[in-house]
């Protein structure tokens, strides 16, 4: 990761911005890292953002509910500080894979090197 | 100052009985037959004369309204008087209502003959129980002794005359809304034109005059047009009831001369300003729905249309509001805010979302929770809210919010100052 | 005539114009929401706001009479930021969901807003929400998007005559509501989806299903009524997705009934996809080729005098074309496309039509009603009725059962005699209609459609001459059918020949086995039990009523599904259009009985539209105009008789199933069971 | 009723069902007395009064039986008759305690105190404004300017004004009114209607 890549990505603006303004408000199991903004003129537009723990591709989707939740001001409390209540069937998150090898393929893809149903049509014949 | 003689209500604070035997006593009643039979024309001419203008805010020359009625209209027209007095600040037609129903009940029967009015509906605010019972009871009793009704006072005028209770909604105090109401609707105003002198209550021709400006009527009749011209100033003739309330020592109505300057209309009847004239912050002068005025203008104002327009604020109602240096100004004018939020009627855009979001910012401006551009932002809401609407609600809610920033900016900033610096040290 | 001055550009505009008219006139766009042109005005969104010299605020220019002399500006900044206010406001409490809404695309405020609107949002409190109202299956709300324009309301008081839906609360909240939850009563409420300027007001059925951008729109006609109204086909691939309402001044202004407008979903149901044959009892599907030679044989073993050609309520005019030749080649006379039995014949053609013609009501004075409740049979024309006696010095009368039809009916009484004692002048009526500078008569298929129907055509005929119903410029005598089909087969002459059997004839001849062979061409409204000992052909498009008892089957195309003409009950020719293929194996009708007839070895020589279409007009001059109406002559019809005196009933008793497409229909038969329990509640609390 | 289930009703869940509503003998009598007062094929105007009427025989509130009995008494649509009585402040249509309590908080009322009144009530009544007391027998709520400002702060309790409350006068006058006492109504502080408190500046010289 060069300087050049980093001014690409305003990964300097970024950082620079957190060294003065950012307080460190929590890590996911990501290692994903959220910040707020200090001194916000007015609490509810304080900016808040987060510094993704990988340093080549990112995918925004990594972000785990709660804390989209915070980093969206729907929630006040970090989840880090006040953890969303879990419900018994939800799965643990996982960040959108599409355009990756792990992607949703439906039934009958062909990558999948299925064959698909045929065309059913979209009416209701009648038969006696 | 106003002497007594030539007070019209003589009975204000209810002293004496509220019945027609007192009534008569006080003049009420007096050659009202010999005046019907002076003709539409005369009784025109003299309203025209006196110089009256409309007591139920607008100020609208009273003779000249009446002028508008058609000469000749084939079927009903109607009288509507206004005595849904719901402006905050205002308790004068109460007042009359309650302790000189007969002035009005005379003043209608005039009014009716100045306009060919063959029946006349009080609109009472609903909240007035009391006050309807009252007027209800003297109704009867000049029917009862054939003043009003078929054949009115012998003059072989015809007038039938009925009370109608409204239910609590500020919005039936603007005159199409009235009618509205009346006629078992919403009270939502109608769309001007055709004015109700033309198309009003029921589709017919009809004239909404206040209760203050029908009461008055008899007396400039009898005493004429000359004399209610001499008192006050040209233009801004007569006199007029204030009601005073608020941070004086003796909150009170009264009925004074037009133009009195504010400052000896408190001092000489409400007892001064609370803690002394230096003590005063501010002054609403009209009701509600007019913006206010600080001190300084206070100093030398003079209580009538014209001067109170040459202050950007107005007359209105001319009910008084007193603010002392105590005074929370803002939350004073955030809950004016709620109050017009809450009587929108719903029907227009401007004033359906422009007076909750007004009243939303006030709330936050009077914590200084806001950022020092709302309050041009504020400013600009009720510019878009002022002038939009179909009726005069609209800007009587943007108006006191504009007094307020007019005149005390510097407060609204310095209570954002306040608040960020607060937070900074909590932070 | 007041001359104004619109943005410096002199107009002059008809007395009692409003100032919007003047600037539409000037070509200037207003941006409205509020503002209909076919409805009173509320004045209430503040967008149309305009600047008018010597005025000091900007007025409100669809509620401000022209005058002469005025100055107008509506481009001036002034006008521009109160328009960004108005729309700043709107906006506070306007949920910033378009990319879930289905009015995306379609809608005002969103148009407007790109027009006119702020940029960005200053408004940081909480937006407002607003509980979503139950309207019945037709109608979905998302009242938090209402931005209060009170059109909808306005249109259900003013057109639909169902004062249902109100606006209660006040201020901010303020909300438009049935109060309790009922689902609306009327038969027009589609349109107020069409008002609501957002997505306030959505289609249930069409709800979340696709966005308009990806519709095809195919202009077409409606057939499921006799009005004929203008709609537009919105589809996707090969599915109708919905149905919209296309202007038509004279026949629909720009409404639709809601049969029309959402029994859409029955095209996708219980579709007749293959042919089929009966083998051993048993409808099997075959191929085309097959039944084709099966029927031709059955066909060519027949002798023709014992062949009947039945004509159905929605079949197309091509299709009847080619079954006139066709039954001309075969030689058989029974020929029959009054599937209901009325006694309606071709000449003089005044007797069947719509003489005054839908937009002509508004002309009239006095309405005499026999034997119809508009409000079902054709809801379009109600609204009219409805939309004239609005206007004040209109009179209805009713001979028949009482129903509301949502503006006052001065009830006659309820059967034969009453007409009777109105033909001959012995009711005080007559004397109304005969002084009536314009007055009509609108005879329902239901006085018709009666063993006695010829002796009560007589009797309209009847009355029609003696109150002068037909005048210098104005014909008063109307028939109000309910099938699309009938005027175009009566134009084309499709009823027996010489020696040929009528609609009773051919049952009874069925029953006694004189005719063996019928081709049911679309006929859904007899009973299957009289036809069944008939070896029947079917040429329909849905498993409706007659398909099961159908010894063969040949699937056709519904109206989407062609290109097609259709009469209307004016008689005003139109063309539907094909939107979507028809399903499976199903084909155009006439092209199906061309081949039919090629394989019978009958050929009828009409190898494409375009020659159907020439026959057409050889055979029926008239159908050659499209959308126009030639007056028809008046003469002498009916035929005097006795008549039983029992009441006119109408033909139509639940609105909502009266044909295979809207007995299909999912969302018709909700409807159908709402209204049912609505009237058992009705009669249930008022005895 | 055709309501669909699971949707919120306008009346709310808490509403009994009230499955009739007439005028009694007497009401009817006014009633008629009422429509008398509108010209012929204008009844509508009559739906305030009658609702007032309806309002008071039904203690305090209006159920949905008494606005489609009203408005088949008027021969008005019965959207009508809903939007009027939701649309005015002084009809409850939902239940409430029988004896309504409103303190005036506009401006004039709390430049004068109305902070005060208003805790007064809430602590003699024991519930928040727009809740019925714990006993179900009152009903508090804010009202917005009752039209008494030179008497401000004021309490409105069912036909009856208390003007010129303090703290103590608003608990004095709501105590006896619990106790189910009604006190003198008018201002507390002993001055006659509006005049000034430390005696009339005006009409002086005008005798009986």
């Amino acid at each position: 990761m060069g300087l050049l890549e980093w001014l690409k990505d305003n990964r300097l603006g970024t950082y620079l911005f957190t060294r003065r303004r950012g307080e460190l408000v929590g890590e996911d199991e990501y290692g994903n890292r959220y910040y707020r903004e200090v001194g916000a003129e007015d609490p509810r537009s304080e900016r808040r953002w987060v510094v993704y723990a990988s340093r080549d591709e990112i995918e925004p989707s990594i972000v785990p509910p709660g804390w989209n939740a915070w980093l969206h001001h729907n929630l006040d409390e970090p989840p880090s500080r006040k953890p969303l209540p879990t419900k018994r069937w939800e799965r643990p998150h996982r960040p959108n894979p599409t355009g990756t090898p792990a992607a949703e393929l439906p039934p009958g893809h062909e990558a999948r090197g299925g064959k698909r149903a045929p065309a059913t049509g979209d009416y209701e014949p009648w038969r006696p | 100052m106003l002497h007594d003689r030539d007070r019209i209500f003589t009975n204000l604070y209810g002293e004496r009985p509220w019945n027609l035997e007192a009534a008569r006593r006080r003049g009420d009643w007096d050659g009202t037959k010999d005046l019907i039979l002076k003709g539409r024309d005369w009784l025109i001419k003299e309203m025209k004369d006196s110089g009256l203008r409309g007591r139920g805010g607008a100020g609208f020359p009273t003779g000249l309204k009446w002028s508008f009625m058609p000469k000749q209209a084939d079927g009903p027209v109607y009288l509507v008087v206004n005595a849904d007095e719901s402006e905050p600040g205002t308790c004068k037609d109460r007042e009359i209502i309650r302790n000189e129903p007969h002035k009005l009940i005379e003043g209608c029967l005039l009014a009716g003959a100045a306009m060919g009015c063959t029946a006349g509906y009080i609109y009472i605010r609903g909240e007035f129980v009391r006050e309807a019972q009252i007027l209800q009871a003297a109704i009867d009793e000049a029917y009862e002794a054939g003043l009003i009704g078929k054949n009115a006072c012998g003059s072989g005028y015809d007038f039938e005359l009925y009370l109608h209770r409204g239910a609590g909604a500020y919005i039936c105090g603007e005159e199409t809304g009235l009618l509205e109401s009346l006629e078992g609707k919403k009270g939502q105003p109608r769309l001007k034109p055709p004015f109700p002198a033309a198309v009003g209550l029921y589709g017919r021709p009809t004239t909404v005059n206040n209760v203050e400006t029908i009461a008055v009527a008899p007396t400039i009749f009898r005493r004429g047009a000359a004399w209610f011209a001499g008192l006050g100033r040209p233009n801004n003739t007569g006199t007029k009831i204030f009601c005073i309330s608020g941070h004086v020592n003796h909150p009170c109505t009264v009925e004074e001369e037009m133009g009195i300057p504010l400052r000896t209309l408190l001092e000489k009847h409400a007892g001064g300003v609370r803690g002394g004239w230096d003590n005063l912050l501010a002054v609403i002068p009209g009701g509600s729905s007019v913006p206010l005025i600080p001190k300084e203008i206070c100093d030398t104002v003079r209580m009538d249309f014209d001067s109170l327009r040459e202050v950007h604020s107005g007359l209105g109602t001319a009910g008084v509001i007193v603010m002392d240096r105590s005074t929370d100004i803002v939350k004073a004018i955030a809950r004016l805010s709620k109050f017009y939020m809450h009587e929108s009627c719903g029907q227009c855009t401007p004033c359906r979302e422009g007076t909750g979001w007004l009243w939303r910012m006030m709330e936050r401006l009077a914590r200084g929770e806001a950022e020092p551009a709302e309050i041009d932002q504020l400013l600009d809401v009720t510019k878009e809210i002022e002038g939009h609407t179909i009726c005069a609600l609209g800007d009587a809610a943007a108006w006191p919010v504009q007094g307020l920033i007019r005149h005390f900016r510097g407060e609204l900033e310095r209570r954002i100052r306040e608040r960020k610096l607060v937070t900074k040290r909590a932070a | 005539m007041p001359k104004l001055t619109i943005d410096g550009e002199l107009v002059e505009v008809p007395p009692g114009s409003t100032v919007l008219q003047a600037c539409e006139a000037a070509g200037r766009e207003i941006p409205v929401f509020c503002y209909h042109p076919r409805l009173n005005i509320a004045g209430n969104c503040r967008m149309c706001l305009v600047e008018v010299e010597k005025m000091p605020k900007p007025q409100a220019s669809c509620a401000l009479p022209a005058a002469d002399g005025m100055v107008v500006r509506t481009n001036s900044p002034l006008v521009h930021k109160a328009r960004k206010g108005v729309l700043e406001l709107l906006l506070i409490n306007h949920p910033l969901d378009c990319p879930i809404c289905d009015q995306g695309g379609e809608c005002d405020l969103q148009d407007l807003t790109l027009f006119y609107g702020p940029d960005k949002s200053r408004f940081k409190e909480n937006k407002r929400p607003v509980a979503d109202k139950y309207l019945g299956p037709l109608i979905s709300t998302h009242m938090t998007r209402c931005i209060h324009c009170t059109r909808c309301i306005r249109f259900l008081n003013e057109i639909a005559g169902v004062e249902e839906l109100g606006a209660v609360h006040r201020g901010e909240h303020m909300e438009i509501t049935t109060w309790v939850e009922a689902a609306l009563s009327s038969e027009l409420q589609g349109n107020i989806i069409d008002l609501c300027p957002v997505g306030a007001l959505n289609s249930k059925p069409y709800e979340y299903r696709a966005r308009t951008w990806e519709l095809k729109k195919t202009e077409s006609v409606d057939v499921l009524d006799a009005v004929g109204a203008s709609i537009r086909i919105d589809s996707r691939g090969n599915e109708v997705m919905r149905i919209l309402p296309r202007l038509h001044e004279e026949v629909n202004e720009e409404w639709l009934a809601d049969k029309s407008r959402f029994a859409y979903d029955g095209l996708k149901k219980r579709r007749l996809d293959v042919p089929m044959l009966r083998k051993a009892g048993k409808l099997e599907p075959v191929d085309w080729k097959t039944v084709l030679a099966a029927v031709a044989e059955r066909v060519r073993a027949t002798d023709p005098n014992r062949i009947a050609f039945l004509i159905g309520d929605q079949v197309d005019c091509e299709t009847m074309v080619l079954v006139k030749e066709l039954a001309e080649r075969l030689g058989t006379p029974h020929v029959e496309c009054r599937q209901d039995g009325s006694p309606l014949g071709t000449r003089p053609r005044a007797q069947y039509r719509f003489n005054t013609t839908i937009a002509g009501i508004e002309q009239a004075d006095v309405c005499l009603l026999v034997g119809t409740n508009p409000r079902f049979e054709a809801p379009l024309v109600n609204a009219r009725i409805r939309k004239r006696w609005r206007r004040g010095g209109f009179t209805v009368g009713r001979i028949g059962v009482p129903f509301d039809l949502t503006y006052p009916v001065q009830d006659l009484g309820a059967g034969p005699p009453t007409l009777e004692e109105v033909a001959h002048g012995w009711h005080s009526f007559a004397e109304k209609l005969a002084a009536a500078e314009r007055p009509m008569l609108i005879l329902g298929t239901g006085a018709l459609a009666r063993p006695d129907g010829a002796a009560i055509l007589s009797l309209a005929h009847r009355l029609a001459e003696s109150v002068r119903l037909v005048r210098e410029g104005w014909n008063g005598f109307n028939v109000l059918h309910t099938a699309a089909a009938r005027v175009g087969g009566l134009e084309l002459g499709l009823v027996p020949g010489p020696g040929g059997r009528d609609l009773a004839g051919i049952l009874d001849g069925i029953e006694r086995g004189e005719i063996e062979l019928v081709f049911s061409i679309g006929v859904e409204e007899i009973d299957p039990k009289r036809l069944e000992k008939a070896f029947v052909v079917h040429l329909g498009t849905h498993g409706d009523r007659t398909a099961p008892i159908a010894s063969a089957i040949l699937p056709g195309a519904a109206y989407t599904e062609k290109n097609a003409t259709w009469v209307n009950l004016e008689g005003r020719p139109q063309r539907g259009r094909l939107a979507v293929f028809p399903p499976g194996e199903a084909k155009e009708d006439w092209r199906i009985l061309r081949a039919l007839s090629e394989a019978i070895g009958r050929t009828v020589p009409l190898d494409t539209l375009a020659q159907v279409r020439m026959r057409m007009a050889e055979l029926a001059p008239q159908l050659g105009e499209i959308d126009r109406i030639r007056p028809a002559e008046w003469g002498s019809f009916g035929r005097a008789g006795p008549v039983d005196p029992a009441p006119f009933t109408s033909p139509i008793r639940d609105y909502w199933r009266t044909c295979p497409i809207s007995r299909a229909s999912s969302v018709m038969a909700e409807c159908s069971a709402l209204a049912a329990a609505r009237a058992r509640e009705a009669t249930g609390t008022h005895g | 009723m055709s309501a669909a289930p699971g949707r919120p009703q306008p009346y709310g869940a808490m509403a009994p069902d009230v499955e009739s509503f007439a005028f009694t003998p007497e009401n009817l009598e006014e009633a008629k007395k009422i429509l008398a007062r509108y010209p012929a094929g204008r009844q509508a105007s009559a739906v305030l009064p009658l609702l007032h009427l309806a309002q008071a025989q039904h203690g305090g509130w209006l159920p949905k039986a008494a606005l489609d009995y009203v408005a088949e008494f008027l021969g008005m649509a019965k959207i009508r008759v809903y939007e009027v009585a939701s649309f005015y402040d002084m009809f409850n249509t939902e239940p409430v305690g029988r004896v309504q309590v409103r303190v005036c908080t506009t401006t004039p009322c709390w430049l004068c105190g109305s902070d005060a009144v208003l805790r007064a009530a809430r602590e003699v009544l024991g519930c928040e404004p727009g809740e019925s007391s714990p006993d179900g027998r009152f009903f508090l709520r804010e009202f917005e300017c009752l039209g008494a400002c030179a008497n401000a702060p004021v309490l409105w309790i069912d036909d009856d004004f208390y003007e010129d409350l303090t703290y103590e006068r608003a608990k004095a006058v709501l105590e006896s009114v619990v106790r189910g006492e009604r006190p003198t109504p008018g201002p507390q502080s002993g001055r006659k209607g509006s005049m000034p408190a430390g005696g009339k500046t005006t009409l002086l010289e005008v005798g009986e």
